[in-house]
């Protein structure tokens, strides 16, 4: 019993990569060393106070998750850049690093860390402050309940969809923090742009998944990969699917919607004040963002880490990029839609469709 | 959500903003999203050519013009010219009448590839801006040749130009001219098959005709907005009336429509282009000419149909080796003054499109 | 364990402190959190409950989503007429609305 | 196929949204599409729940709806071999009207409307007779007389379209009171709502005959109202107000004859109650008769037909009361085919010569060749004349009425019989026979198709229960099929698979021969001499009317000359609506004019007469009050005046301090209940 | 109540019931209205805290969702649209505070002495449950009319919103 409540409190399990703690979900290697680590893992609670120890993994997972998530979108943004690069018959990066400019994100960042760090006067300081590390952890939880494969997962909670769109729904607040807190009005019209779509696009977002819940029956992440074992639910749900794409590269505010940061309206929207590390920390949460929403898209419809003779993670990275993919697709073929526009779109053709599209399927499950 | 309006806001934008394409500063009173008004505030890039050139000699006047529009400068030396070859009496050379209209309609060329893709790159679409300016590339290219300058070309003079068209020249234009309608098909079916392209341009910006006419636009923003009127056509110059060629205009008078005036014009200047080369005669690039001009006594206005629309140069004469007076009718300021006009309730996001529709440089109106 | 009191009491000091949020708060939409504040610490009190009495319906969570509704209604609605009021009056503040009085 | 059967009535009322939201923005005939759409599957979900229901299996289920109290109320359907039947007509006929008015309703500027009703009303039909309960029988009852009331009331510019719409209703209501008695009746004594339970309570005597007597008449009430019977059928002739489709799928076919499926649904309660049989065969019976002999006089196309569906739904009834319980289904199928048919007929010629008072008409045969021809098929199949099939189901009443034994009814329902041919063939004659008045034309194929349809239905339709077969709709009906004969029999009548029109095309005479032979033991073989009865009377009908209309051997006026009082008490419909004005309305008018005539003199007076004693009084107390109560007023006020002037402080209008003073309440109040 | 229990409660609670209290005061006393509706918000992740302690894990994310991701927005929508940010200088709190702070430690006292009067059943030792299945079986079933009632009132209250805000823009 008391086992169960304490887990209950820091967050159960709360390991990082699960390297079963317990044991009993172990499936990985049987090496030499990692069998040490796992000894000094198990016995590592024994040494301190249990919060302490709760405490202490839940920051080591934590790290874990924000180091991989930094090359990840170190890799993004190069990928990204090359994929624009050649739709645009252009290059993209080409001489950092040596091969095809690898190590230009790199490169960028370290510049970005070593740039003087600016609070401009008149801001509301600490809101100022805070802001791109709300963005950035609001983002980075999410990551948590992500299933990379059916073991690489940190935490597989039994709401895990429910967990990643409320978590991302903080990212809200953060941006509206940095728009109010810059005191600047392009940041402050930018905000309330942001506010105004993302709170429009959760809606049909969250509808468009409801079909897939409904097929699923579960909300666990792991659980509805499971449920594709044998087809993905993109094939039963391509409405839902379509809908999920719109409304998903609305959350994430990238061409056609990238409307609150439309550069060439409101000059960067809610981050034009920010710069250096701050600023790197919005353009990382943008980046982690639309990985987010391409790991959701692969784990709802694209079947997860489903697929044969490669490893599930290499099979959910892989669907996951494909899904990057089409997003800086879109983002190199469209302009951008107007505010008005957006949400007409939003309110009066993909919550319609999304509604309909939960109809069918209620009416469809019904008749089976 | 731009609908729950409170107080109006007051915001600048520019002169340093991402889409005023130079130091152009509009005061924007805003509701929420909407505009309410708008004026635009000009003059950060006043560096007094028409001053200047009355302390310069004729000839030196012509690299100032290219200043001007800086993306067509070719129209405004050849504006230049007319006007002073008026008092020079001096007659030009078939052949070299011919290579003015094909610098000219190159320039045309470069000009809109330039407003295309940045009015693209406006509404928020990357690509088209890249792929007009690997266009414009080959034209500037193809201009090198011709005179050894991609940008400021001083390149037609009075009484002819300064070198003549060589064969590489002929080649590399035709060698563009054959791709280049294929490529501008292209950017039509990125652009005017977009649904969102359409959606942000149609019935946005709306001029009429009678407020285009009395604002005294000229262009493609007068085209645009239903007035066939074009100085080629209309008070012709040089060897335009051999040319045969359409003039399209717009109905409604919005950014679609000047836009699309716009693309069409690319293809009928390649149209021109290409008869020009092909009516290339032989002769004298360049009539013969004192060493020191001194025209007689008196003023001449010139005006030709500049990529941007009316340009005119007055140039008063007292006889000396430089102008007493010159005075620029630069199609881009008075097209601005229209802008409070056209964006009317417009959104913030309009804002931006109807200004890309206008095509403005600032070199051209601040001067 | 942390006994079903320590729940309750926890509810009680955040209730009292949005209690004392509504009667001193003059901004209108501080008012509103301050009611925010006590509806959270009533779905505390419910949940509580629900975990230490009558385990298997869960009467008590699904009592506070409906909590949550009503929160989310008077919310969408409360900032409505704050916005109305700000615009016909130009302030936020709950002594500025007092045209009812005598 | 519990989801087809659900789907049956909710197509329809798909049909009904999208046309009442949508109906109108869409232009011209494209109004009707959802609903001709949907009633379309509908139909095909109808037809394949009947082969379901023939191969005998049967659909039932129910879901919990909601509980009050200790009623659990459910929802649910049930397609067994008499609500299946009753599927199929009302598909069928609900269809064809559908298609038929786009042709008649074409260019109405409520279009769409018209359709969204209609789609509203099969709605409505299909649930009623899936029901599986006497709560959703209820609601649907109450529905399809919402439809009624819109659809009478459909031209409500018209006053006595609005008029008559209002009178149906209201008229239905006293019905409709009657069955709601009658239901909560049941319902209460048996504690529950679902037929299965009632039946089975009544079957094994868990109510007292004098009860469910009672509870029965009470039900029968709602019948006597839908279906228009004897006292309150005033309401039906009135209703041809409507447009004629509305007459033909409501007023004819489907809606009023929910009556007669109602009394058939709760046949085992009728059954268990004698009495209560008697009562619904002599209702019938009057009906019936009483209707054909006004039909006779009437000179409104329409009316002529109103009178005449009256007269049929009564001789349902009759066949019902008189435990004929499948001569009443199956006349109230025939009978929706061919009297939808002759509405429908009868609509097209209105539609040709905007005229409905037959004595501007002749002639018409000439010109409406399709309408004259289905319009005959329907006299001759209402009339009752072998092969068509109202031969049959007629002939199954009067076996059923002779076969109870009460030679009363037995003779009134012969004589129904021959009024009905003579009417019948007097409106044919006048119509479409002898010299023209009126050029017509005929009308567009989406009218003329229907009519087609429905000709063939009312000639063929009487084949399923040709008493020499051994499997057909008696044997269906009352539950005892063998399976594949039944479907054969059935399908052969329709001519629908091929697999069986071997069969069926061997020769469905010999077939039924064979079959005939070996008999239903549970069921009378043909009764000859029925027939020729029927034969007989039916033929002196027709002849009567050629003689007269035709021929004019008899005088037109013979009728009306010789026997003035009668015909005047014919043509004024036995004076019913004024005896109605005359007993209920007018006393009714007297009463409240009485009324209002007591309530000015005496109590106006009283109170008049107190106000003058009150003036008298109040002048002497004014002395008084001058100098002893307004000082005290006075002295009041101030003191009101003085606190005022503190309390008005209290009264900040800051809502937080308002919040305080309540809080400052709650504590006190709690400190008071603890201290105590 | 025990005061010393307090102490010997799990590290996660103290942590977690420190913060609400803290961010809840933080929400009524801070000057600035917009960081009131942060620490609001924060409150909001602290007390869904304490919803995981409690088992009720869904209820936890659906606080979030629904206070932090959409009435907190709103919030400060409205404070963004009616505020400056040079407007924290304006006195924000009314002439009711002493008695307001006097009343509510009197409440306060009055709550805590009844919640320590009276005796409450200990935690029992249910199974792990699958919140999500119960709650929705209960919403659906038992509790299916307040359900359908409490739509109905979001609905209302979505109008009534839009018709406010409409009214705004009439002028």
């Amino acid at each position: 019993m008391c086992g169960g409540r304490r887990d209950a409190v820091a967050g159960r399990d709360a390991g990082g990569v699960r390297l079963g703690r317990r044991g009993e979900r172990t499936t990985e290697s049987n090496m030499g060393l990692i069998e040490s680590l796992k000894f000094i893992w198990l016995f590592l609670p024994n040494l301190m106070p249990r919060e302490f120890y709760e405490l202490g993994v839940m920051a080591v997972a934590f790290l874990a998750v924000v180091i991989f998530i930094t090359l990840m979108v170190l890799f993004m943004v190069w990928f990204e850049r090359k994929v624009v690069g050649h739709m645009q018959v252009r290059r993209g990066p080409l001489h950092t690093g040596g091969f095809h400019g690898w190590a230009q994100s790199i490169a960028d960042t370290l510049k970005l860390f070593l740039k003087e760090d600016i609070v401009p006067r008149g801001v509301d300081r600490p809101v100022y402050i805070l802001a791109p590390l709300i963005v950035f952890m609001s983002t980075v939880v999410a990551y948590i309940v992500i299933p990379f494969s059916k073991s690489l997962v940190a935490r597989d909670i039994n709401m895990g969809v429910l967990f990643v769109f409320a978590v991302s729904s903080v990212t809200t607040i953060g941006i509206f923090m940095a728009g109010w807190g810059s005191n600047n009005k392009y940041s402050l019209l930018g905000a309330m742009r942001v506010a105004a779509q993302i709170v429009s696009y959760e809606v049909p977002l969250l509808l468009s998944v409801l079909g897939v819940f409904m097929l699923a029956q579960t909300l666990s992440l792991s659980g509805i990969v499971e449920a594709q074992k044998h087809v993905w639910y993109v094939f039963l749900q391509p409405v839902g699917f379509v809908i999920y794409v719109i409304a998903g590269i609305g959350e994430v505010n990238r061409l056609p919607f990238d409307i609150p940061e439309a550069e060439s309206e409101l000059v960067a929207g809610f981050h034009t004040e920010y710069s250096g590390l701050r600023f790197a920390f919005f353009f990382l949460s943008e980046y982690a963002n639309m990985f987010v929403m391409s790991s959701m898209a692969t784990v709802l419809f694209l079947g997860g880490w489903h697929g044969p003779v490669l490893p599930g993670f290499v099979w959910f990275l892989l669907k996951a990029f494909s899904f990057m993919f089409l997003m800086v697709w879109v983002r190199a073929t469209y302009p951008r839609l107007r505010v008005d526009q957006m949400m007409a779109f939003c309110w009066k053709i993909l919550l319609p469709l999304a509604f309909l599209n939960l109809l069918v399927t209620g009416l469809v499950m019904a008749a089976v | 959500m731009p609908e729950l309006k409170t107080d109006s806001l007051f915001i600048n934008m520019g002169p340093q903003h991402p889409s005023t394409h130079g130091v152009l500063r509009l005061g924007l009173t805003i509701e929420g999203e909407r505009v309410v008004n708008v004026f635009p505030d000009v003059g950060f890039l006043h560096r007094g050519i028409e001053k200047l050139a009355e302390s310069r000699t004729y000839i030196q006047t012509i690299p100032l013009t290219d200043r001007l529009d800086y993306v067509a400068g070719m129209s405004n030396n050849l504006a230049y010219v007319l006007a002073v070859e008026q008092l020079l009496d001096v007659e030009v050379p078939r052949r070299a009448e011919f290579i003015r209209v094909i610098a000219v309609e190159m320039s045309r060329l470069a000009s809109h590839l330039v407003w295309l893709g940045s009015f693209a790159n406006d509404l928020g679409a990357m690509t088209p801006l890249l792929y007009c300016f690997r266009e414009r590339e080959d034209i500037l290219d193809a201009l090198e040749i011709l005179c050894g300058a991609r940008m400021t070309f001083n390149y037609i003079r009075f009484g002819g130009v300064a070198r003549d068209a060589t064969p590489a020249f002929v080649e590399k234009t035709r060698k563009f001219l054959s791709t280049f309608d294929k490529r501008v098909d292209e950017y039509e079916e990125l652009l005017t098959e977009n649904a969102i392209f359409v959606n942000r341009t149609k019935g946005v910006g709306l001029l009429t005709r009678e407020e285009a006419i009395s604002y005294a636009v000229s262009g493609p923003v007068l085209r645009g907005s239903g007035v066939k009127w074009d100085l080629r056509r209309d008070a012709p110059y040089s060897v335009y009336p051999e040319m045969d060629f359409v003039i399209p205009t717009g109905e409604t008078g919005d950014v679609f429509d000047r836009y699309a005036v716009r693309v069409m014009e690319m293809r009928q200047a390649a149209r021109i282009i290409r008869q020009a080369l092909d009516g290339l005669p032989e002769g004298d690039f360049t009539a013969k000419m004192p060493r020191v001009l001194k025209p007689r006594k008196g003023e001449a206005y010139s005006r030709i149909e500049a990529p941007k629309g009316e340009l005119g140069f007055y140039v008063m004469s007292d006889g000396t080796a430089s102008p007493y007076r010159v005075k620029i009718r630069a199609p881009s300021f008075i097209n601005l003054a229209a802008l409070p006009a056209m964006s009317k309730g417009a959104l913030v996001a309009d804002m931006v499109a109807v200004l890309g529709s206008m095509d403005i440089v600032l070199g051209e109106v601040d001067r | 364990m942390t006994p079903l009191s320590q729940y309750l009491a926890l509810g009680a000091v955040v209730f009292v402190i949005g209690l004392f949020g509504v009667l001193t708060r003059r901004n209108a939409i501080g008012i509103l959190i301050s009611i925010e504040i006590m509806l959270g610490a009533v779905n505390l009190n419910l949940v509580a409950f629900s975990r230490f009495v009558e385990t298997s319906t869960l009467n008590g969570q699904v009592f506070s989503v409906f909590v949550m509704t009503v929160a989310a209604g008077e919310a969408a609605v409360g900032l409505a007429l704050i916005l109305a009021l700000y615009k016909s009056i130009k302030a936020v503040f709950a002594d500025k609305f007092n045209i009812l009085r005598w | 196929m519990t989801t087809a059967v659900f789907l049956i009535p909710l197509l329809p009322f798909l049909g009904f949204a999208l046309t009442i939201f949508f109906g109108r923005r869409m232009p011209g005939n494209v109004g009707a599409a959802p609903a001709i759409a949907t009633a379309s599957i509908s139909s095909v979900l109808s037809f394949a729940t009947l082969f379901y229901v023939i191969s005998g299996r049967a659909v039932d289920v129910s879901y919990p709806w909601f509980a009050t109290g200790d009623y659990l109320v459910s929802i649910g359907v049930t397609a067994d071999p008499l609500g299946a039947l009753m599927l199929v007509v009302v598909s069928v006929v609900g269809l064809l009207v559908e298609i038929y008015s786009v042709g008649y309703m074409h260019g109405d500027t409520r279009f769409s409307r018209y359709f969204a009703y209609i789609s509203l009303f099969v709605f409505s039909m299909y649930g009623l007779v899936l029901a599986n309960s006497f709560f959703l029988l209820f609601i649907f009852w109450e529905l399809v007389g919402i439809c009624s009331y819109l659809l009478i009331g459909f031209w409500f510019e018209k006053k006595s379209a609005a008029d008559a719409g209002k009178k149906a209703f209201i008229t239905n209501r006293v019905g409709d009171f009657g069955f709601l008695i009658g239901v909560l009746m049941l319902a209460s004594a048996a504690g529950t709502f679902q037929f299965k339970e009632v039946f089975h309570a009544a079957g094994s005597g868990q109510f007292t005959p004098a009860f469910l007597t009672v509870a029965t008449i009470f039900l029968f009430g709602g019948a006597i109202g839908k279906s228009a019977q004897f006292p309150l059928h005033v309401w039906l002739p009135d209703a041809m107000e409507g447009p004629t489709p509305i007459s033909a799928l409501i007023h004819a076919a489907t809606m009023v004859a929910a009556g007669v499926y109602m009394v058939a649904r709760c046949f085992p309660l009728f059954s268990a109650s004698p009495e209560a049989s008697l009562v619904v065969a002599t209702i019938g019976g009057i009906t019936a008769i009483m209707a054909a002999t006004i039909a006779c006089t009437q000179f409104d196309i329409k009316r002529v037909l109103a009178y005449s569906t009256l007269s049929q739904l009564g001789y349902m009834m009759l066949g019902l009361g008189c435990g004929g319980y499948v001569a009443g289904m199956f006349h109230l199928m025939t009978h929706a085919f061919f009297k939808a048919l002759l509405f429908l007929a009868a609509g097209s010629v209105i539609h040709a010569i905007h005229e409905q008072d037959i004595r501007q008409m002749g002639g018409l045969s000439k010109y409406m060749k399709v309408t004259s021809l289905t319009f005959l098929a329907a006299c001759l199949a209402i009339a009752g004349v072998p092969p068509f099939s109202g031969f049959w189901s007629k002939d199954e009443i009067l076996v059923a009425v002779r076969q109870s034994g009460n030679t009363t009814l037995y003779v009134l329902a012969v004589a129904g019989a021959a009024l009905t041919a003579f009417y019948m063939f007097r409106l044919y004659f006048i119509v479409f026979a002898g010299g023209e008045k009126k050029k017509a034309h005929e009308s567009p194929a989406v009218m003329s198709v229907p009519l087609a349809v429905l000709g063939v239905l009312a000639v063929c339709a009487g084949w399923v229960g040709l008493p020499w077969m051994k499997t057909n709709i008696v044997s269906f009906l009352t539950g005892s099929q063998a399976h594949g004969a039944v479907g054969a029999a059935v399908q052969a009548v329709h001519g629908a698979t091929a697999q069986l029109q071997a069969h069926a095309g061997a020769a469905a005479q010999g077939v039924a021969g064979a079959v005939g032979e070996g008999a239903h033991a549970a069921h009378h073989g043909p009764d000859y001499a029925v027939m020729a009865t029927s034969l007989l009377v039916v033929g002196a009908g027709i002849l009567l009317a050629y003689a007269t209309y035709m021929k004019g051997w008899v005088s037109r006026e013979a009728f009306s000359k010789r026997l003035p009082l009668l015909y005047k008490l014919l043509y004024n419909k036995y004076y019913v609506d004024e005896i109605y004005q005359a007993l209920i309305i007018g006393p009714l008018v007297k009463l409240t004019r009485g009324l209002s005539g007591f309530d000015l003199a005496v109590i106006d007076g009283a109170v008049n007469g107190t106000a003058s004693v009150t003036v008298i009084l109040s002048r002497a107390k004014r002395w008084f009050d001058l100098y002893v109560i307004d000082g005290l007023v006075n002295g009041v006020a101030w003191l009101t005046q003085l606190f005022g002037r503190v309390g008005r402080r209290v009264q900040s209008g800051y809502v937080q301090q308002y919040a305080l003073m309540i809080l400052i309440g709650f504590g006190a109040i709690l400190i008071v209940k603890f201290l105590r | 109540m025990n005061w010393s229990e307090l102490l010997s409660a799990p590290l996660a609670f103290k942590m977690l019931a420190a913060a609400a209290v803290v961010f809840a005061i933080g929400a009524v006393a801070l000057k600035n209205v917009f960081h009131c509706a942060l620490s609001l918000a924060a409150m909001f992740f602290a007390l869904s805290g304490v919803f995981v302690l409690l088992d009720a894990d869904f209820l936890a994310v659906v606080q979030i969702l629904v206070y932090v991701g959409a009435i907190v927005v709103l919030m400060i929508f409205a404070i963004v649209l009616t505020e400056r940010i040079t407007s924290a200088s304006v006195r924000q709190t009314n002439y009711l505070v002493i008695p307001g702070v006097l009343l509510c430690i009197a409440l306060l006292a009055g709550l805590v002495s009844v919640i320590r009067a009276s005796s409450w059943p200990s935690l029992e030792s249910g199974p792990q449950q699958d919140t999500i299945k119960i709650i929705g079986r209960q919403l659906l079933s038992t509790h299916v009319e307040a359900f359908e009632v409490a739509s109905v009132l979001l609905l209302a209250a979505l109008v009534g919103a839009v018709f406010l805000g409409k009214e705004i823009t009439r002028k």
